[in-house]
């Protein structure tokens, strides 16, 4: 049975990884040297940073069973508020603020799904709407420019050997988190709240204390990518981050995370972050229009997970 | 002897059912002290207040001579309670070794020490007499028996004062109690406590020390020896006394209702193939591990199978399809109840009639009335406590719970029966009610396929007994000439069985 | 078509309909002129609405023209999308960039184009940084916000209570058209009372249910002002279904064919702020002549001139058939 | 304890309409008359009507553990393929035109779930990218004018008894909802498909047929819906119903109904609707700014659930 559960396993974790080289094959058969160079996957992964931070603590929260819809809404807050009252202080302050502003909206989620017991649907739906509102009401719905603080336009403008800075972080997130998930007792402890809470409970884990902690975890994370974001924007606007949440999530479940909580996979999760970024980048490069990419999204998205699912 | 553990006028009130009403309970180290009680008495509720899994509602704890933080199972872990819930207490997604050094993982600086815990957990294992289980094997993935080997292993894993274990040995075949009680030996030697829940009589008789008996959250007996008969034990627990185990039956000479045509399902199942007549009773007796669920699964078209065919009354039953099964007239009632018998979230009579609203209802419309007197019915003749079939099976006892997917199969009309374990944690009392409704059912003409643990059930009830070992059947043993040496003689391969079944090939695993 | 810098020489009446050919003033290809393509890339917002997907289908008309030009059209939902679609557009390294960006935080990654020599014409919403463009050329929101201000100013004499609504909040489009039509009235001195305000993100189905709420709260409405024609259409349903279209009148932007038809049976609808998207032909047309090093034919310079704005133009039941033929 | 549970049932139940009520009183005291007319009242009903009858179907899928991320793009296609293709033959032909696109595509995710085994999050989203898409490629963008279909307008500009007839369509889905979630077999196989997907097999249910008509329930909810949609508008637009998916799954678990399938109530679905109706009606009527608007939103549903917690 072991036996056959690993063959499951490989399969599962394989297909993902199969499906990213289909597309990377299909890409270089269509674009060529456009799409196969060094540039241009640097700049998949560049486009993968945001998106792919926020999932990374998205696995997280998914893993407790839970869901945190308001990671769109704050990676502008966290911007707007950063931008607002530590811009004059210069870069490191502005990346401090937003990251903590991110944290801050993490942990009001998670006291309201830890301690008032609110659904976590219905508790990060509340944030959506306040921390959007709130990053409007705090930038008079106008951006806020941020070109004088050079080490924060920095991590758009320069590469490290090539690399674009915020691929760089996205990949020490990613195995930060994949380090912690695996390979620490808070991670198994996060696994086993979303695998069998009453078990974890009477196993003596303090069960609403994790719960909460994932909530902050992501808004850590997504603080993190805002800064990715206002770092490539040199200014923080009110409207960016529509949508990331679904991004985000769909990144994460495509990965084989299960919503229901428990089973959850943080290479899983970086290669769904890749799938999205390669069809945005293969489509971008054919210049389709958007309503065909739409389409088109769609139908490769089934066509991924249907090749996943011939795992099983 | 110094008292490990004393409860005093424990109370635990659930909205609108009082399951404890001021219990005492000492356990003294190096003793086994056995709780027994019907299905509902409060046992699983009491060890769930002293292992913090509940906070009680009034009374003392008194560990070791310190009260006991209420409610905290970290607390009574950390105090040296270690526990075995009656219902499966471990994270499925998690492997064997990670449950069971779950809450105490073993680290190196902030990182887990995989390597340490596999090897610690293959050693308790080991202990426990299954070495060969996969400690990094999904626990998802193991099957009921070995689920309750790793929650032992991990009660084992902290250093033990206190050994709580409710009905272990219900879902154990013979050898492995053996062992289990081995281990329980070695720790009271060690001067640990150990409190033992069971419906078994036989095993508190070989195990225990002192016997407390649990009636409606009452004690109603306590320091008896263990040497106590069961006939007294049992007329305490039911409050009247009580004999005569197994109805009266008269042989069965129906016509063939259930065909089963060299079904096979490797490597769980060989090649299988036997009848069952009307008002027949057919036991399937083995170790556990031994494919019997399987045998029953494949017929039920829940399990996809290499070939063979199942006929009801002549008629073929095509193949993985669990809901044309039913429709020609099989039912099963499973092993796990909670994952493939309940909605736990459904009151009792909504469980009971999932499978006869067509019978039940108006049209494509339901009738709450005719449900509740249909399911009311059938719950009362199993005695299921406390009588309120609007109570939702979430708040039921273990016990009860059992009885609810019981009374679905027994309201259900079919030809065909098929019993996993019916028995496994029913009270003496309600068991009787068990042995009555499924003769009543048999005497109506009903082919009955009975899989049980329990050989004096086996031996006592069945009109006929099959054997089965490593997904084989090995014997066919007729009901009243079988004795429980010869089935367990056929179950552990011993020497070849001396009367060979013509309908039934030898197994090729 | 309109040149010059800000609200230079006032628009004639002829100008809208130049607009549908531009070929025509613009320079054709001198014969000699053969060899290799111009590529020109223009990246557009998501076609996810009327003007928007106007502007895609402008764009392509006008590339389709030009047997010199090689156009390639992407188009993103977001900012955050556009700036990396222009880090793969600049790999293919374009003659000209085209953009018209979803807002000013793509201006970095424009910057970085000019800096990798590629030329940018900005469409329609001027970046944050003067030196991330070439050339612009854009519609005038602040303008349209204005002229409707004015119109309302002159309809209602300068006295009534007035209803807008708003696009997508947050934005620089929703907030000049929305400050421009204040400066406007402003010469009421309060005259005209602006009684209620939503955004309705230039969506019909928002449009619908807000002044659905609005209606209920406002007994007496003079006249509305909507940022966009699509969106109009819910307020224009929500204003009939309530039976209260005699009451009051209303006014969009853009353009749109539905709008003008409106215009033209007269009643509820108005009048219409043009906020062309031939902008994107031009600009196109612009991309090649800044390509090949050439001025427009009818100016006296030899390069083209950095900054073009439409003149915010009104139509009206009275000079609806002439702009009939640019409507979308 | 039957007593109790119904006791406790009670709260659970009557929480929500507490909050509806809480809300109708504030509204009555903030702008007296102009709120509480019946006018306005049935106005609150209009807006909740098409959120609110893709909600019902919303409710059976969530019931059976699934979720339904494509009903806002489908929405906008069904009504631009209805418009496109049937729009000459008439309303009745458009109205069936439109329902049909709708169940066409309810099935299409039904077949990716139950027998393709996509994950419904996964499955759906696919739909929500394509399911847009089309409607832009078929309308170009451009809205489908349908002001000569009298029939169908009359919806939008009609009433009876006063009584608006989207309102009353509304009024009718969630009594027909209600009678078959609560009243039918087929209602009863749904909640224990999504209560416990083995025990409802071994008792015979067979589940993928299930699981693949709560999808095409959906579908044809949303159908209807879109005709609504279309008769207020009098004409159909390829970007109406962004953001629905979120609307009515909001409702449908505010209203008590667990993601995790197995527990729901239709009464919880219809006050949940009417909920988020009041407040975005008593916002626009003090005609509070957007972005304060999306603050209060946020801090009114969190206190909304949090009084119907008070209940457990
Ligand atoms: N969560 C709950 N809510 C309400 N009542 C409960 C709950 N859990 C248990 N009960 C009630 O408490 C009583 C005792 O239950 P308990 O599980 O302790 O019985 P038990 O002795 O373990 O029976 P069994 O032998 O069947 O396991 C029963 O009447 C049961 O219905
Ligand atoms: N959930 C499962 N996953 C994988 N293998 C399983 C599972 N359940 C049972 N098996 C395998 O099927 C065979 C029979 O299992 P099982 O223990 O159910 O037989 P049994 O005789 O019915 O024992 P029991 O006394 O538990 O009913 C064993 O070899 C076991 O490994
Ligand atoms: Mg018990
Ligand atoms: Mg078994």
């Amino acid at each position: 049975m072991t036996l056959d559960a690993l063959r499951r396993m490989k399969v599962q974790e394989l297909a993902l990884p199969l499906v990213v080289v289909l597309l990377v094959v299909i890409g270089a058969v269509l674009k060529g040297t456009i799409f196969f160079s060094t540039a241009n996957l640097w700049n998949v992964l560049l486009q993968a940073s945001v998106a792919g931070t926020v999932a990374v603590g998205m696995t997280f929260v998914i893993a407790t069973g839970g869901i945190d819809l308001a990671v769109g809404s704050v990676l502008a807050a966290a911007a707007i508020v950063g931008g607002h009252y530590f811009h004059g202080a210069g870069s490191a302050w502005f990346m401090a603020g937003t990251i903590l502003a991110g944290a801050a909206a993490g942990a009001i989620n998670g006291i309201a799904v830890a301690w008032l017991r609110i659904v976590p649907f219905v508790a990060t739906l509340a944030m959506l709407a306040a921390a959007r509102g709130i990053a409007q009401q705090i930038s008079h719905q106008t951006p806020v420019g941020l070109y004088d603080l050079e080490a924060l336009t920095r991590i758009g403008s320069q590469r490290v050997l090539g690399i674009p800075i915020p691929a760089i972080v996205f990949l020490v997130v990613v195995a930060l988190g994949a380090l912690v998930l695996n390979g620490t007792r808070y991670g198994r402890y996060v696994v086993a709240v979303g695998g069998n809470r009453e078990a974890a409970r009477i196993a003596g884990i303090r069960v609403r204390p994790i719960v909460f902690s994932v909530y902050v975890l992501v808004g850590v994370c997504t603080g993190i990518a805002s800064v990715l974001q206002t770092g490539q924007l040199a200014s923080a606007s009110p409207v960016v981050g529509l949508g990331l949440e679904l991004d985000a999530i769909a990144a994460v479940v495509i990965g084989g995370t299960s919503l229901a909580g428990g089973r959850c996979t943080m290479l899983g999760t970086f290669f769904g972050v890749l799938t999205f970024a390669l069809i945005f980048n293969l489509l971008t490069l054919e210049n389709v229009e958007s309503q065909v990419q739409q389409i088109l999204r769609g139908v490769i998205i089934l066509g991924a997970v249907a090749v996943q699912r011939r795992g099983h | 002897m110094t008292a490990i553990l004393e409860v005093r006028g424990l109370v635990k009130v659930f909205p609108g059912v009082t399951a404890l009403a001021g219990v005492d309970l000492d356990v003294e180290a190096g003793e086994v002290h056995c709780l027994v009680g019907q299905n509902g008495a409060g046992k699983s509720t009491l060890i769930k207040c002293v292992s913090g899994a509940t906070p009680p509602t009034a009374g003392t704890i008194r560990l070791l001579g310190h009260d006991l933080v209420a409610g905290r199972p970290g607390a009574a872990l950390s105090a040296g309670v270690a526990t075995m819930y009656q219902e499966l207490d471990l994270v499925p997604d998690l492997s064997v070794s990670a449950n069971i050094f779950l809450g105490h993982e073993r680290r190196i600086g902030p990182l887990l020490a995989r390597r340490a815990m596999r090897r610690d957990a293959t050693e308790l294992l080991a202990r426990l007499g299954h070495a060969t289980l996969d400690p990094d094997a999904q626990v998802a993935e193991l099957r009921p028996a070995d689920r309750q080997l790793v929650s032992m292993a991990r009660a084992l894993s902290r250093d033990v004062r206190l050994l709580i274990m409710d009905e272990p040995s219900a879902i154990l075949d013979p050898p492995e109690v053996d062992a289990l009680f081995a281990v329980v030996r070695r720790l009271t030697a060690a001067g640990v406590g150990v409190i033992y829940i069971s419906h078994r009589l036989d095993e508190i008789a070989r195990i225990g020390d002192r016997i407390t008996v649990l009636r409606d959250g009452k004690t109603v007996a306590s320091n008896l020896p263990a040497t106590t008969s069961p006939e007294q034990l049992v007329q305490r627990m039911i409050g009247r006394s009580f004999s005569e185990v197994f109805p009266e039956r008269s042989d069965p000479h129906g016509d063939v209702v259930l065909q089963v045509r060299r079904l096979a399902r490797r490597p769980d199942l060989a090649e299988t193939s036997f009848e069952v007549r009307s008002g027949e009773i057919l036991g399937v007796g083995g170790l556990v591990g031994a494919g019997r669920t399987e045998l029953l699964r494949a017929i039920a078209g829940l399990d996809p199978v290499d070939g063979g065919e199942v006929l009801v009354a002549g008629r073929v039953v095509p193949r993985g399809r669990p809901d044309l099964a039913v429709a020609a007239g099989i039912g099963v009632a499973p092993e796990e109840r909670k994952s493939q018998g309940l909605w736990l979230d459904w009151d009792q009579v909504h469980n009971v009639t999932i499978c006869d609203l067509p019978r039940l209802g108006r049209g494509p419309f339901t009738d709450a009335a005719a449900e509740h007197r249909a399911a009311a019915a059938q719950l009362r003749s199993l005695a299921v406590r406390p009588d309120d079939p609007l109570r939702l099976a979430s708040e039921l006892s273990g016990g009860n719970q059992q009885k609810v997917v019981l009374a679905r199969w027994l309201l259900h009309a079919s030809a065909v029966l098929l019993l996993d374990e019916p028995t496994r944690g029913v009270d003496v009392g309600a068991k009787a009610d068990v042995y009555r409704v499924i003769a009543e059912l048999a005497a109506r003409g009903l082919a009955i396929v009975m899989v049980s643990s329990e050989l004096a059930e086996l031996v006592g009830f069945c009109d006929r007994i099959l054997v089965m070992r490593e997904g084989a059947v090995v014997a066919e043993l007729r009901g009243g000439r079988a004795t429980e040496e010869m089935i367990l003689r056929h179950a552990l391969r011993a020497e070849p069985p001396p009367e060979p079944p013509p309908e039934s090939p030898r197994a090729s695993p | 078509w309109q040149t010059g810098c800000r609200k230079a020489d006032p628009p004639k009446p002829g100008d809208g309909s130049a607009r549908a050919e531009p070929a025509k003033t613009a320079a054709p290809p001198p014969a000699g002129a053969a060899g290799a393509k111009i590529k020109i890339a223009f990246s557009a917002p998501a076609a996810d609405h009327g003007w928007t997907g106007a502007i895609s289908v402008n764009a392509k008309k006008q590339g389709a023209k030009y047997d010199d030009v090689e156009l390639s059209l992407t188009q993103a939902a977001t900012a955050a999308d556009q700036v990396s679609q222009l880090n793969t557009i600049m790999m293919q390294k374009p003659d000209v960039l085209v953009i018209l960006p979803q807002d000013e935080t793509v201006t970095p990654a424009a910057l970085a184009a000019m800096k990798a020599g590629i030329p940018v014409i900005n469409v329609d919403r001027e970046f944050s940084d003067p030196a991330a463009q070439r050339a612009v050329i854009k519609g005038d929101n602040y303008g349209v916000g204005f002229q409707a201000g004015q119109y309302f100013a002159g309809q209602l004499h300068c006295k009534g209570n007035v209803v807008e609504i708003q696009g997508i909040a947050g934005i620089s489009v929703t907030n000049q058209r929305t400050k421009g039509f204040a400066d406007a009235i402003g010469q009421c001195k309060g005259g005209i009372k602006i009684i209620a305000q939503q955004p309705a993100d230039f969506a019909p189905d928002k449009g619908l249910s807000v002044m659905q709420n609005i209606l209920q709260a406002q007994p007496k409405i003079d006249a509305v002002y909507t940022h966009d024609d699509d969106m109009a259409q819910g307020v224009v349903q929500a204003i009939k279904n309530a039976n209260r279209d005699k009451e009051m009148w209303l006014t969009g932007v853009g353009g749109s064919r539905a709008a003008m038809d409106q215009i033209k049976q007269g009643g509820l609808y108005r009048a219409t702020f043009l906020y062309n998207p031939t902008m994107a032909a031009s600009a196109v047309a612009l991309a090649r002549l800044l390509a090949k090093g050439q001025g427009l034919s009818d100016l006296t310079e030899p390069v083209i001139p950095s900054l073009i704005v439409m003149q915010a133009q009104g139509v009206f039941q009275d000079n609806v058939d002439r702009y009939m033929q640019i409507a979308f």
